[in-house]
């Protein structure tokens, strides 16, 4: 019985093993899946991985009020929203804020030519064709997906963006055009 | 792509044909502001178009010693706001984002770039637009008002974008001894050669045939280090250019090629013609051809072919006569003599003596020459007659340019075209003619100069494989001290050299082309170079400089700024000179065209001799991989011939009759000894060959290692040939050579992708019909009036996309394929694949013929995704991985796919395509490797192994295009619907010939709508609604427009009198 | 039949003495709670039972379950397809596509019926019980038994069943 | 017919005879046997790991014959199963009595075969690891299922097919398993103790037991004749030439019932000889099957020329080119093999002496089992290579890998179907008592 026991144990202790964020990966691997190999974000909400510097979003979108398409300004014409290149940054930091460390970074890297590294926090499999400019075009607030950045640091994934939600919205917005066909988003 | 006029788009899809309606040449090009405009490289990437000192500020320095400076050897990020797709990783990465430090001004990441250049990969110089994404070139098109391209593209245009990211690209320049390679820095190989050309004053230049400023440049090199300017010799193995240019010189003293306005014709007699294959600018012509022989209210042009293989051109033809090996310079001149006959001829008195006279002199050859090949002399009455009525033109070529009387054949179509009056209206020959990209003899003059010759650069071209071996080109350059390849790719001549160094390829390059004269079509480089290569003309810069002979030029840009001048004085533009090159790059062409007198037809003498007869072999171009210089790209291989359907492999072709006379069996590996050598190979028994002619294509039989797709493919047929040449340009012999055929007793496996070749009595596949059943019964159709308990079907949706397919159009070249393949990252397979029946084409080309074997009809049948409102494949799927979307696309849904291939067969097309293994790039042979990640559209999904995957309309693209006009319409307030040419499909697109029309079939105005009403248009196993008889009801959104045949004659399919039945 | 009651196995060796045992021992009240053991079931002993126990309940066990999975066969597709209404074969979704429906609700009509009949047999057979009484070995081989409780083994019961024919009479505790 | 079955063995007889196998060791040729099956059954898991690990292109298939000797193989085993329901419930239902000698047999046969067959699609896909999404399963994509899909009625069908089968079976296997239990000591007892469920024999389980088999035979007889129908419209909903007909379903129907029968009288007779059975799966009972096949194999004659008749009345000229190119294409050597083996070599059976024959009707359903097999092969590729246009026609080869999962198929079933004989009585004691002479002390008079 004991035996059993310990068998029942390993069984159960494996089964979540598989089930769990790492193993999911494993059993839904095959080899050299192209397809497969960035499907479901197994990450989720609460996502918040570390950038090079902390960009308070807060302090631009919040305290000083700055449009998020200020920075973001490829999200109504572009399928993806961009992240501001540092000429963009350049532009108010070469006067403001030049003492403190992160725009001492960034003006290096500005100097010195070189990009900075940021981190994906939303991140799609890559089997999704998602484009910003139709949500945008359609009159959706950027909050609506990405939270409240005005009152955050750095980018926390705020959807669990998994399809489910996806379809959920557009279901309750096919009268601003939103469509439910599976080729919407994937082609 | 960016408008000026967003208002103008309305307008512009009611235009009854999309591309320019005549002769695109003749309308002025100086208006800048009309039209597309697409990005100046310069404006996006300001340092590609300036020096690294200029910006530090040496440029003062480097002047002075005339170096040009390289400027881009640090690859820098240019890069990508997000590292897109298809890396293949087992666990999900943390993607990065890396956006500009400096972004270009109008640049959203996401958002592609578009640039104008000009075709590099064969003297034709078409314009295309590359599509390029966060700076890589994704995609080509043809431009949309370049004149040449009229925005199609072939299939080799279209796959450049595949030798650009080849990989087995050279890495680095390489020094070479004893077979050993060993790889330099470039400061050292510029030193090294420096040092060799400065100690030597003779340095020849062995080039490919080109129109624009790249001869006059390397004649300018030459200069510059002592020696002399004739030494460039210019090479190119379609000996089209050389014959026509050399027989225009006897005819009328001046060299060139006439500009062949087809689209003025009206019967158009092809003498061995290839004009859709390969010409000498397949895609203008295709489009020529289109529009003339595309019908006009009750009328049709007519293409009237004679030859002795089977060309697309010869199955595009309405009437072709199948004719000897050999007797094209016969049949010509028995034309002329017919021509000549008749009162109506036209041409001067002059002109008519020289003919009469030539006609005389081979009166006896003529009189038996009717029976040699077979015509009756009732037929060329006949067709003389015709063609006086109408405008008409006779185009030679083909096979027969590469025979011992290529260039009198010219004479004689000269003569024919003479007498014809197409001379000024059809044949332009005074006004916007094109100078022949090559130079005549060149070869010869290369072999005979070669002991004297100490180095020879061979830039971009491959004289050793496109060359028969007993043409004695190899033996001739290894008697030269140094040779320095400067190629793109691995080609054979490396072997022999001392210097391989890597050239850029086409779009990274700087460079013009004038394909009329007094045209200008530039090319500017879409991407940073992607290997360790540089641009030849700045390699040589750097070799003079380093020779103590600088050239004077900061780089080659600088060069051909100064070479444009002209065009700005022409163009009296009022803004100054910098503003319009910019302006011109933006546009990617500017011109008037030239004009000068040509005289009367001087005395000319052709002397025939008609053919003997016996097998006798021919070595045509392949229209995909042409002289060989093409087999390394993977999806070129991959297209297949159009006639046989043979991928990644050579053939010998042979008519099915003689094969039974020989007792030969398709498969069975001949010996094929010819007299200058043997080559073995398989058979395959191909209908409409002339009972002699042995027809093995050029284009395959590389031994290269360092090139794995060519690599072992095929057999070089050029083995065969014994030395022989043109009498007047030197032109080697490739075909009509005696041959002997034994059997080796193996048999082969030809990759064909098509296994059976008649329609079967299936009437309702190719449906046919004539000018005289059009008249009569021709009404406006509605396809779509089909009893149906759902008819609520076709009323979703805002939109809903429709293609057409024209059969009468269709040419069978491959383009679409090719386009589709790169625009939707379908995979290549490689032969073992394809003998298994697994290609992956979303669209495919059905051969049929029908007829008889000696002399059938051909049809070609491009078949996509029907896009069926009540879709077999739907129902079946237990997942839901293909559904329909609300504006009639059959959507499939990849990730959702769990591969029980049921869908596959539910549909009655079969074009739904299986990835059966995950894919590589080119999984070929024994290797594998991974996809090249950068040759693939960020835009679509990169299908893995178990999923279905086919054609979706583009969707990717109607998308964009949908949301455009949102965009328009929030702009400006008001409805904006997508237009006709808001939106094109890959294959659509592509197409030189205009077969494919797509549209909004919501839009009752639209190209598609109209078509679809056509009473020419049914629906593939449609059945025949005139009868109430709707076939298999899948009511497809694509339909194809029947075939008509010319003079009430009927064509493919309709010897099956009884119409098949569905149940 | 966890707790055990004492009493008398009769067993038997023939089909027609079991019978007639039945017939003699029916209605008598010692012999109230008697039970009999066969190893494989002829329908004169089965009949028996019927007239004794009423017919088997199993049947509504079978009903239940069998129309449970009609319902469910018949909504699940509509309701699937309600909530993402994909257009399949240029159909609307959910009604429009009734006839497959039967299928959905002839299979679950037949599975649910088969487990909710097995359940009933497990349950009302008290099968599924690893602690089940064995009184004899002998009972699933080719021996009948007839167990009276609370009888003994010199008690009227065991005589009387010896003589309708049982060739031993076992004590069980 | 099995009234005048001559009994040499009494009810007495039963269990001692039956369990002595179980007990005891087999006839050496069983472990030949199991060794052989647990052979082919490696070959198969080989096959299938290459298969998961490189792709499913290692087998033959290509466009346009997407389906191949996979589902060839499923449409086989599914149509194994058939005879063991048709044999254990239609019968029953019918209280044909020699069904009771062969049920168990058959009906394992009927359970094994489906779990084999149920293997196929998934071997069959193309990613078997996203298998489970044809189950409507709620998830966090908000995707449902295709009602509309045959293939999801397959899922269905053959699921709930299973799942009843296997019931009926262990049903029927629980008073048997408690007559082993009752002979057994020390920890096979506990085993057997468990499976038996605490089965005493009291009779109100038996009135429990024989209404609920009752219901169950009930329920499983439509399934004898839906689940081969709906396989059959995985053919006959697709628009395919040769496929896209209404005599699918009673005709694979038959199919599946000769095949089945054949295949359980290739598994009886060996076993009966392996467990030295003969006294209890008489003769008879033997003869009475291969009637049974007679009978499917005169209905599957009929039903092939009434499919060419259709072909040909209907007009339809894609329907009849599959046709003619079956008869003489290059599927012929199919064709012909599934005829000959279908509808001519069985008419043998007419015979009353080469049905007694047991070797001669041995070879008999052994070709039947070919035939079968042949005629699902030709159904499934011969329609699927050449059907609309002539563009896009293929060919198709069975590669190796192919080959191995079939024959791999046979090692699953095999091994599963010998382990049974090993453990469990194989002929249903409790049933083969009731057709036996009753034990009465006072014997019948007639």
């Amino acid at each position: 019985m004991r035996a059993l026991k310990i068998l029942t144990a390993a069984v159960c202790i494996l089964v979540c093993q598989m089930i769990s964020t790492d193993a999911k990966a494993w059993w839904m691997w095959s080899p050299g899946d192209t397809v497969e190999n960035s499907t479901q974000s197994m990450i989720g909400s609460g996502y918040h991985p570390d950038q090079p510097i902390d960009f308070p979003h807060n302090i631009h979108a919040g305290n000083l009020k700055m449009d998020c398409q200020y920075c973001h300004s490829a999200a109504r014409r572009s399928q993806s929203a961009g992240v501001p290149p540092l000429n963009t940054c350049m532009g108010c930091h070469k006067i403001v804020a030049t003492d403190k460390d992160p725009i001492k970074y960034i003006a290096e890297k500005y100097k010195r030519n070189e990009p900075v590294e940021w981190t994906k926090v939303h991140d799609l499999p890559d089997f999704v064709r998602f484009s910003h400019k139709p949500h945008v075009l359609a009159g959706f607030t950027c909050q609506e997906c990405h939270g409240p950045m005005q009152e955050k640091v750095t980018a926390a994934q705020h959807a669990p963006l998994q399809m489910g939600w996806c379809i959920g919205c557009h279901k309750d917005n096919l009268d601003k055009g939103a469509k439910i066909s599976c080729n919407t988003c994937h082609y | 792509m960016e408008r000026l006029e967003f208002d103008e788009l309305d307008k512009l899809s009611e235009q009854k044909e999309v591309f320019a309606p005549d002769a695109t040449f003749e309308a002025p090009v100086k208006n800048i502001g009309k039209g597309h405009l697409f990005m100046a490289v310069e404006e996006v990437m300001p340092e590609i178009g300036a020096t690294d000192l200029e910006v530090s500020g040496e440029i003062a320095e480097s002047k002075g010693k005339g170096y040009p400076i390289a400027r881009r050897d640090v690859m820098r990020l240019f890069s990508a706001s997000a590292i897109l797709g298809a890396t293949a990783c087992v666990k999900r990465p943390a993607e990065k984002i890396v956006p500009y430090v400096n972004q270009p001004i109008d640049f959203a990441p996401g958002n592609p770039v578009y640039y104008a250049t000009t075709c590099n990969e064969c003297p034709a110089a078409c314009g295309v637009v590359v599509k390029t994404r966060e700076g890589r070139p994704t995609k080509l098109e043809g431009g949309p008002e370049h004149p040449v391209s009229q925005g199609a593209l072939c299939a080799i245009g279209q796959a450049s974008i595949q030798s650009l990211y080849h990989p087995e690209r050279h890495k680095s320049p390489l020094f070479q001894t004893n077979g050993h390679a060993k790889e330099l820095s470039w400061e050292a190989a510029f030193d090294r050669i420096g040092a060799i050309v400065k100690g030597s004053k003779k340095v020849g230049i062995i080039t490919k045939g080109s129109t624009g400023s790249q001869r006059k440049f390397y004649a300018e090199f030459l200069t510059k280090i002592g020696s002399k300017s004739e030494n460039v010799f210019t090479w190119d193995a379609n000996g089209l250019y050389s014959s026509i240019s050399e027989a225009h010189r006897l005819a009328f003293g001046v060299e060139g090629l006439p500009r062949l306005e087809l689209a003025r014709a009206s019967t158009i007699v092809g003498i061995g013609s290839d004009i859709l294959d390969v010409g000498t600018s397949v895609v203008y012509h295709s489009k020529g051809l289109s529009q003339a022989l595309s019908i006009k209210g009750l009328e049709k042009g007519e293409l009237v072919q004679f030859e002795a293989v089977m060309s697309l051109t010869g199955g595009r033809a309405d009437k072709r006569h199948v004719i000897p090996v050999g007797s094209e310079l016969a049949t010509t001149l028995l034309l002329v003599r017919a021509l000549h006959e008749k009162t109506a001829a036209k041409g001067s008195k002059g002109a008519r003596a020289v003919i009469a006279s030539v006609l005389d002199a081979n009166k006896g050859a003529l009189d038996q020459a009717y029976d040699v090949i077979g015509v009756k002399k009732e037929v060329f009455e006949a067709l003389a007659h015709k063609m006086l009525e109408k405008p008409s033109v006779l185009v030679a070529g083909g096979t027969a340019s590469f025979d011992e009387n290529a260039t009198s054949l010219q004479v004689a179509g000269i003569f024919a075209n003479i007498l014809l009056g197409a001379y000024g209206s059809i044949l332009n020959f005074d006004k916007g003619w094109s100078a022949s990209p090559v130079k005549a003899g060149d070869m010869k003059r290369f072999v005979e100069a070669s002991p004297d010759l100490d180095v020879v650069f061979v830039i971009g071209t491959d004289p050793s494989f496109s060359l028969p071996a007993s043409y004695g080109f190899s033996e001739a350059l290894t008697k030269v001290k140094t040779i320095i390849s400067i190629q793109n790719f691995p080609a054979e001549v490396d072997r022999l050299a001392e210097f391989i160094l890597p050239a850029d390829h086409y779009l990274e390059t700087w460079g013009d082309e004038e394909p009329v004269s007094g045209f200008l079509s530039i090319r500017q480089p879409a991407v940073r170079t992607t290997v360790n290569s540089r641009q030849p003309e700045e390699m040589l810069m750097w070799i003079a400089a380093s020779a103590g002979a600088p050239m004077g030029y900061a780089d080659y840009r600088t060069y051909l700024s100064a070479q444009w001048k002209s065009y700005y004085e022409m163009a009296g533009a009022k803004v100054d000179y910098e503003t319009f090159v910019k302006a011109v790059l933006r546009r990617g062409f500017i011109g008037k065209l030239d004009t000068r007198t040509v005289g009367d037809l001087i005395d000319v003498k052709i002397s025939l001799t008609l053919p003997e007869s016996g097998l006798k072999l021919v070595a045509p171009f392949d229209h995909r991989l042409r002289d060989g210089s093409f087999a390394h790209i993977p999806i070129l291989q991959e297209v297949g011939d159009g006639m046989t359907t043979i991928a990644w492999d050579s053939w010998i072709a042979i008519n099915p009759n003689t094969c039974r006379k020989l007792g030969l069996k398709r498969n069975d590996v001949i010996r094929v000894e010819g007299p200058g050598g043997f080559f073995e190979g398989a058979v395959f028994p191909l209908p409409g060959l002339h009972p002699d002619a042995i027809v093995a294509p050029r284009g395959n039989g590389h031994t290269d290692k360092r090139s794995t797709i060519s690599n072992g493919v095929g057999f070089n047929p050029l083995a065969a040939f014994s030395k022989a040449e043109d009498k007047v340009t030197g032109q080697p012999v490739t075909s009509g050579q005696k041959v002997k055929l034994s059997l080796v007793g193996k048999t082969y496996r030809l990759a064909a992708m098509q296994k059976h070749h008649d329609i079967g009595n299936r009437s309702d596949i190719i449906r046919t019909t004539s000018l005289a059943t059009l008249a009569n019964e021709g009404r406006e159709k509605d396809l779509d009036s089909v009893p149906d308990l759902y008819p609520d079907i076709l009323q979703r949706g805002d939109y809903r996309w429709g293609m057409s397919v024209d059969l009468s159009k269709c040419t069978g070249c491959g383009a679409c394929m090719t386009a589709c393949s790169l625009e939707n990252n379908v995979a290549q397979i490689g032969r073992e694949q394809i003998l298994l029946g697994r290609e992956m084409h979303w669209i495919r080309l059905d051969r049929y013929f029908n007829g008889e074997v000696d002399s059938p009809g051909v049809t070609f049948q491009p078949v996509m995704c029907q896009q069926c409102n009540h879709a077999p494949c739907e129902a079946v799927c237990p997942v839901l991985a293909t559904t329909h979307d609300d504006e009639g696309i059959n959507a499939m849904t990849y990730n959702r796919c769990v591969g029980t291939r049921y869908c596959g067969n539910a549909c009655p097309y079969k074009v739904r395509r299986f990835n059966w293994w995950t894919y590589k790039w080119n999984t070929m042979g024994e290797k594998e490797r991974d996809r090249n990640i950068k040759a693939l559209n960020p835009d679509v999904t990169v299908r893995t192994r178990g999923v279905m995957e086919k054609c979706n309309f583009c969707v990717g693209r109607l998308r964009d295009a949908k949301l455009s006009a949102k965009e328009r319409s929030k702009e400006f307030g008001r409805e904006f619907r997508v237009q006709d040419s808001d939106v094109k499909t890959a294959c659509q697109q592509t197409c030189p010939s205009d077969a494919i029309t797509f549209g909004d079939l919501k839009n009752p105005g639209s190209g598609i709508s109209k078509l679809r009403r056509d009473p020419r248009a049914y629906l593939l196993l449609g059945g025949f609604p005139e009868e109430k008889e709707y076939g298999l009801k899948t009511m497809p959104n694509v339909s194809y427009l029947m075939k008509v045949g010319a003079d009430n004659e009927s064509v493919a399919g309709s010897e099956g009198t009884q119409a098949p039945k569905h149940g | 039949m966890t707790t055990k009651t004492a009493g008398i196995l009769a067993l038997f060796d023939y089909l027609d003495d079991v019978e007639a045992a039945l017939e003699t021992i029916k209605g008598r009240p010692e012999f109230k709670d008697h039970i009999l053991y066969s190893h494989t079931s002829y329908h004169e002993l089965v009949h028996h039972a019927e007239e004794r126990y009423g017919p088997s309940q199993v049947r509504w066990f079978t009903l239940t379950g069998a129309l449970t999975g009609a319902t469910t066969g018949f909504w699940l597709p509509i309701l699937c397809d309600l909530d993402f209404p994909l257009i399949v074969g240029g159909k609307t979704p959910a009604f429009s596509s009734l006839p497959p429906n039967v299928i959905f609700i002839f299979e679950l009509f037949v599975l649910f019926g088969a487990l909710a009949t097995i359940l009933g047999m497990l349950w009302l057979g008290r099968l599924g019980n690893p602690h089940a009484r064995i009184l004899d070995n002998r009972l699933m081989d080719d021996k009948f038994g007839i167990f009276v409780p609370g009888a003994r083994v010199d008690g009227e019961e065991a005589s009387l069943l010896k003589s309708q024919g049982a060739f031993e009479i076992k004590k069980t505790s | 017919m099995s009234d005048t079955v001559q009994w040499d063995k009494t009810v007495s007889d039963v269990n001692e005879g039956i369990l002595k196998g179980v007990e005891g060791r087999p006839h050496p040729t069983y472990y030949i046997a199991l060794v052989f099956a647990l052979t082919l059954l490696a070959i198969g898991i080989t096959g299938w790991g290459l298969i998961i690990s490189f792709g499913i292109g290692l087998s033959g298939k290509s466009s346009p014959v997407y389906w191949g000797t996979f589902i060839t193989d499923f449409v086989f085993w599914v149509g194994i199963g058939h005879a063991g329901t048709l044999i254990s419930a239609i019968l029953f239902l019918f209280r044909a009595k020699w069904r009771n000698s062969i049920n168990r047999s058959a009906e394992a046969m009927t359970v094994f075969a489906v779990i084999t067959a149920g293997l196929f699609p998934l071997i069959h896909m193309g990613r078997v690891w996203n298998g489970f999404w044809t189950l409507p399963l709620p998830n966090t994509n908000n995707m449902w299922v295709n009602f509309r899909s045959p293939l999801l009625w397959d899922v269905f069908a053959i699921s709930t097919y299973l799942t009843v089968s296997l019931l009926f079976w262990y049903m029927g296997l629980v008073p048997d398993i408690a007559s082993l239990r009752d002979r057994v000591k020390g920890f096979k007892r506990f085993v057997y103790g468990i499976l038996s469920l605490g089965w005493t024999g009291n009779i109100r389980q038996w009135h429990h037991y024989e209404t609920g088999y009752g219901f169950l035979a009930a329920l499983s007889t439509p399934l004898v004749l839906s689940v081969h129908s709906i396989v059959s419209w995985d053919f006959a909903m697709a628009l395919q030439p040769g496929w896209h007909t209404t005599i699918f379903p009673p005709y694979f129907v038959a199919g599946a019932i000769l095949s089945g029968c054949a295949m359980v009288y290739n598994l009886v007779v060996p076993v009966r000889k392996m467990f030295r059975l003969e006294g209890f799966i008489k003769e008879e009972h033997l003869e009475a099957c291969l009637k049974l096949t007679l009978l499917t194999s005169t209905i599957v004659a009929y039903a092939y020329a009434i499919e060419f008749f259709v072909a040909w009345y209907s007009g339809n000229y894609y329907e009849w080119a599959i046709f003619k190119g079956r008869a003489t294409g290059p599927y012929s050597f199919y064709f012909w093999t599934m005829t000959f083996c279908n509808c001519v070599f069985p008419l043998l059976l007419w015979s009353r002496k080469i049905r007694y024959n047991i070797p001669v009707a041995m070879v008999i359903c052994f070709l039947i089992n070919i035939g079968m097999w042949f005629e699902r092969y030709n159904i499934v590729i011969s329609s699927l290579a050449e059907d609309f246009l002539p563009g896009s026609w293929g060919h198709y080869e069975p590669s190796i890998i192919d080959m191995c999962m079939t024959f791999g198929s046979f090692g699953w079933f095999f091994t599963w179907f010998l382990i049974f004989t090993k453990f469990f009585p194989f002929v249903s004691m409790s049933e083969l008592k009731l057709i036996m002479p009753k034990p009465l002390r006072r014997k019948p008079t007639h």
